[in-house]
């Protein structure tokens, strides 16, 4: 196997990383206890739900609040539906649609993704996201996520104005979610063809270089395009990550696209019945990651819901009736694929606009991604294997700057170009814009540099016999 | 005694094996085949790119008779498997030397 | 092929009807911004949770409340798990129970049925079925979701006695997956030989002409058969849908098995494990069906979550030892129907009756289900392929008559039969009749007129080759 | 079918068991009516969420209060995420490993379980387990769940300070899908060629003489294991069932495997799509079984969905890497059962212990349970077959122990070795050595019963041609 | 050269590659078939309706071997197929004119 | 007629397809096989256990021609089949008496 020896390297790498974390890790943690003892000692926090209430937290007033049950409750369960939307609904939705000799090969893509970006989550990116640092980038106050015990126990429940009535560890699990699914997606574009030891150090490194970044641009606390920030430079709204995750995603899958070429041998979809089952669980799961961006469950979280399933169904219907005018013929593959591209496109949207606005970005989203996915790909040529481009990249930047246009100031507190405020859409090409470029210059340099290394795509014999066999030894019968 | 071996549309099983039946022969092997020749495939769609599916599913099945029964067998296929539409299929006929019962040891015709 | 011509108009129907849709949404809202403006610019609704608290919400004091956090965390969830159900819960189900060479189009129409359903749901559904109009069909007020725009920016939770503690657009979405999954549920009769065309013209109108008008009868707030409705003609307890929804697809499902006639060529599940996916999410999801329809997060949502757990458990024990006995072999496909006639049966009940109403309720239902989607069948040889009478309607109609019988005060606030009050066993048959009666003619006048239009069922080549390759140039490998 | 016969005197108790339930249950209500009916009338309890609020509930006060609507949305999702672990989470993660020819005996073996295991709880083992009695088992005040009716009636949210903000009714929920994941995971063990009637007899009997006494040891109030009990003989830390879940069936697993013997003819994984579906079932679900056991969605909800989240990813990577340097290539199979074994690790420990301690039980959990399924299982030469021992014994007993080297005082109000506790690490020592032991002889002793009565294996020939066509009489095509 | 087509119950093959292996033959092709004869089938029991499935699972084995091993390898094959039930299967002989490994180009007895 | 057998490896097909048509032939029935020779199989890794699957796939061509054309087709099949590795697969050449297009009642060389 031509692939062995590098990857024995990437192992060596990894396994030590791990020793590292837990060690260091251990450090911190070392450090912790010794200020928390104390005030520990006195007052387990484990039953504190129960014990006479401390006033309820809100962005105002961070230091001993309890968090409020209710929203807390929702996000606990929106982790578990974004966590769903990965594994096993993005392995599903992508597994179905390749050849049967490498369905095992993506469906590991998207489970071995979840495991690395969750270690590196908790070592740094979060804290690189989601602490305060420079506009560009955050702190290591919660390297190995240190400090939130002491601060559990001092019985705060968040000291982190992003979230300011549930716990930060259910804050960091919620965004961990996000942080996994976006490298995800990417293998919808390098599918079929890269080996897999390629695959975990460019998602590895993608997640530190590119994602945390990003993040922290548009959400973190100072981020430079975050709109909740006052000093921000431009004010871009991305409710639940049009921008973060969906172009951020498309565009790295379409530099994958291009520095690995086009697949040797294609097909139709091996199974659509996987791709069905992984499209209705992105469909269920994503409701977490719209309306659980409201981070409570309340007014905002019920009109995100609304309209995230109102353009999902619109965009089906449109991207399915596209298809059977132009080819005769209503595919399974189709109409899932519009559903998704609706879920993508009214991402960015669903805490800012209305069930209009929501239908219109539904058929918008349904015929600009099946376009995408047939006529662009189409004209440059370029072997975007599932779409990731196609559907992520076009209708993310499609929903991104449709927020822009139908945003209603009661429900986001943003008026956008409906409501007259034509500025707003300019801010979201920008932010669009900004993130476009760095994204396809820093994976291109990562892509490059790995290809050097240890090479980025199997042989032609590998690939004629399949990934599951070549890579994986196993095989479905 | 001959292999007659045809090749079928998958849906037409039934009725040939009736037809065997009503002829007297009561033994049949199917193997699932795909079969390329005039019969022009479908297309598949799939997302940004159409495939011609130019391989057909079919049936094979092969039956060993008596020489003396070819003819007969031979009408009775034909008659069950016929559409008159373009890949309906073959049939292919073969000497066979020799047949043998497994569980008995039998050969031959007796073996069939 | 023959089904295209049809559906091109189809088509042409539909993306004209989603352009109406958004432009006609847009007008109603234009009008909206305009008084809701002022005070929205206000205060953003976006962050309410957090400001200082207004009261709770309940159903005498509806002006100016916060709904409840918790409450609406469940919800939010229920209205996930509900949806869950039908992609890909009842998509597989039935998939798994079709011939491999129709298992696509089988998925594929749960599919674009919630699609669909959803587009209509937004336009007019909603609204006929739960504002407040006639006795027999709700008002427009809510046509295009109009209005919960302006009534989010004054405040209000929502102004709907049905569901007091939530928001409104929560209610929406979670009333929205039941209108979903109850046309989804017929697809079982009319498997493997209806044109798609036809299903989806089907599925449209059926939703409008008589799913919107019964869920009007017995949930809307002047429905005369809603137990809640002091001037209601019949009093009928309906927790969570047995008659609106099972029976209602039962009786519809029968309708198109007699119109369609016998498949041409039939055989066994070709994939139980799909069918065993389908039933365990079914279940699962199941609990947002019926706990959901307490609509609140206590004491009833927890007995009706336990009731429904114990009744399915019955109900698929009890179809698998009667078919061990009957036929020497208890199945994968058994048990998982038997399931699924538990938590039809229970539907009904699951708010208003115990533990023991439950093991009862269970073992009838398994029994009973067994026999229709068995000697029933046979009896009067109709094809229902997938036992959507059999299971749906006979299940929906024992469990809508025990819940008269084993009703308890203490609970729903109605006593059955076994608490001594036999009338409300009657008004459970009358409820019952009352619905077979118009949905079966209603459903027949729009079956015919399709038929007649574009014809319902697809040519015997067709059927032989199989409606994957056919309708949707699809195969599983 | 050699089968069928004594399986007909199965079907004949347990149908009869049914009615028995049903009949007796009915009586303990009828009883309960008399005294509950006058209190009832005067207020039906059902809109009670809706009526003045009586203060809140805690552990100290537990009568006439009403449950937190948070904490009661977060613990009914739970039920819903830990059924959704066994149906179809562990079904399709042992079914994707059987040969094609077993697998619908084995999913159904998991659903089969889940319906006797929900039965048997209502008639006896809900009670057996959490009601006081004495330190061994409890006593019978809830046999046939009499008793929450009334207390309903009277506004107590629940009288049982396991519980204190949750209705009773949603805590004998979530309690019994732990009681239905645990003899599911003993499936694993004997896989491939035990009679589904000796399975039934084997896992109900389990239920009622392993489960429901060592439960109550553990959990139960008056247990003489229960950390919570100051009686308790040895105070042993198992916040989600490391000890009573994992430890207990990989034991009764490996008794079964011993009397089995091995299988006559094996293969590798049929179809690994399937396993990897139904770990990333398992992985979601078992946010609900971890953070659902804070009994409560706050601050520790919180931290043990965030050790979860670490030690399954670690465990994950661990397991693939070692398999990646021992054998040459990184399997989809193994990377899930590494996720797996972290689960089960993190599972006593998810309470108590913080991210280092999650990244260091994750580390050793990876390899030890990838020792345990394969040098363990060699060494010894039992036929595990899928790994029930190696991983949920071996990662079970792991995570046990290291929940008393890394304890932390902070979160679960027990310290550990590293905080210097080293007699906690007895503790732990002492309650899995008590839980193997006892586990082991009862369910030699179950299995040797029924092997003499009915048989405990299929023929050989029945092995050969496959359990599902023998046993089912249906196919996977 | 001939070939051997024999048809057998599906878990017997690996009994029979190591009846041949011993008797010198070091190659073959194995298809699954379904096959239809005097072996009754099972019922498959779907929900209300019950078939007889009288299509069973077989595999089909081709071998091509020498002339003069004929004998051999057919005793071979039914020593470890057989098991004596009904529908152990048949063994098929024919002639055959010509092989070829595609390697290397040799032809016939040296091509096996 | 003979009908020419050839056991090829399964990303081979379209190449051979291809050759045949060059040569003229215009039809042929492709069977999924397993085979068995001297190519040593993968290791598949399953858990605690480690399979050699010594079975590996293969496509099974069959394709009837007239007599005459057997040297070319059987060459044309070399020249797409051949990777020079061991596995390539072997080709045999039977005799064939009798063809029948079913569609039509052609029989024999008109009926290919
Ligand atoms: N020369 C051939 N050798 C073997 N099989 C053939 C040959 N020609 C056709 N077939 C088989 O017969 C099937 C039907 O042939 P086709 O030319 O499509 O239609 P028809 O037999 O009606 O002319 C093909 O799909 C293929 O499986
Ligand atoms: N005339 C025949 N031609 C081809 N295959 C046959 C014939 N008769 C039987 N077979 C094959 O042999 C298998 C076993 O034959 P069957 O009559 O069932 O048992 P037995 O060979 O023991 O009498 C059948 O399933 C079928 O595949
Ligand atoms: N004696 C035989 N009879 C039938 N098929 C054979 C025989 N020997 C080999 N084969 C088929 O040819 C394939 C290739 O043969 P193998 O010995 O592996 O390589 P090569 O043909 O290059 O020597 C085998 O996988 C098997 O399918």
């Amino acid at each position: 196997m031509t692939t062995r020896k590098p990857t024995r390297g990437g192992l060596a790498a990894l396994i030590f990383g791990l020793l590292i974390a837990v060690f260091v890790g251990a450090q911190f943690f070392g450090a912790t206890y010794v200020h928390a003892q104390a005030p520990a000692a006195a007052e387990p926090a484990a039953p504190a739900a129960a014990s006479e209430a401390p006033p309820a937290c809100d962005a105002k007033m961070l230091i001993n609040c309890t968090p409020n049950s209710g929203d807390t409750a929702w996000m606990l369960t929106s982790v578990a539906l974004v966590l769903m939307m990965t594994i096993p609904g993005l392995g599903l939705f992508y597994g179905g649609m390749v050849r049967k000799k490498n369905v095992g090969d993506t469906v590991m893509a998207s489970f071995a993704i979840t495991c690395l970006v969750t270690v590196l989550w908790t070592i740094c990116t979060y804290s690189m996201a989601f602490t305060a640092g420079t506009p560009f980038i955050g702190g290591l106050d919660r390297a190995f996520l240190q400090g939130i015990m002491s601060d559990i126990a001092k019985g705060i429940g968040n000291p982190n104005s992003l979230a300011p009535t549930i716990p930060e560890t259910v804050y960091i699990c919620f965004q961990m979610t996000f942080a996994i699914i976006t490298p995800a997606l990417i293998a919808g574009a390098y599918a079929e063809r890269m080996k897999f030891s390629a695959m975990l150090w460019f998602m590895g490194l993608w997640a530190i270089l590119v994602y945390a970044p990003i993040a922290h641009w548009v959400w973190g606390p100072d981020g430079f395009l975050n709109s909740a920030n006052s000093d921000a430079v431009v004010k871009v709204l991305d409710f639940a990550g049009g921008t973060v995750v969906h172009v951020n995603a498309g565009v790295a899958g379409l530099m994958a696209a291009l520095m690995l070429g086009k697949r040797k041998d294609t097909g139709p979809a091996h199974n659509m019945v996987l791709t069905f089952i992984g499209a209705s669980l992105l469909w269920v799961g994503w409701f977490g990651f719209n309306a659980g961006s409201a981070v409570s469950a309340g007014l905002q979280a019920g009109m995100a819901m609304t309209v995230t399933q109102i353009a999902t169904a619109t965009a089906a219907l449109a991207w399915m009736f596209v298809e059977w005018a132009l080819r005769g013929k209503p595919t399974v593959v189709g109409i899932c694929s519009g559903a998704v591209a609706g879920l993508v496109a009214i991402t960015p949207a669903s805490g800012f606009v209305g069930p209009a606005g929501a239908l219109a970005i539904g058929v918008v989203a349904g015929i600009a991604c099946y376009w995408g996915a047939t006529g662009l790909k189409h004209m440059f040529g370029y072997d975007d294997a599932l779409d990731c481009f196609g559907v992520h990249g076009i209708g993310g930047a499609a929903g991104a700057i449709l927020t822009g246009v139908f945003a209603i100031e009661q429900y986001g507190g943003t008026a956008g170009l409906i409501e007259g405020n034509a500025a707003q859409v300019l801010n979201q090409v920008y932010g669009v814009a900004i993130v476009v470029v760095y994204d396809a210059i820093v994976s291109l340099i990562i892509l490059k540099i790995i290809d050097l290394v240890i090479g980025l795509r199997v042989s032609v014999d590998i690939e004629r016999e399949g990934l599951d066999i070549a890579l994986h030894g196993e095989a479905v019968q | 005694m001959k292999l007659i071996m045809a090749v079928i549309k998958p849906f037409k099983l039934d009725e040939i094996r009736d037809a065997l039946t009503r002829v007297g022969v009561h033994g049949l092997t199917v193997t699932e085949a795909k079969g390329y020749g005039r019969q022009k495939g479908h297309t598949e769609i799939y997302r940004g790119n159409e495939y011609t599916v130019n391989l057909l599913p079919k049936l094979k099945i092969e039956v060993a008779v008596a020489s003396a029964q070819v003819e007969q067998v031979t009408a009775a296929i034909i008659g069950a498997a016929k559409t008159g539409e373009i890949g309906d299929g073959k049939i292919f006929v073969m000497e066979l030397d020799h047949a043998v019962r497994i569980r008995t040891g039998e050969t031959d015709e007796t073996a069939l």
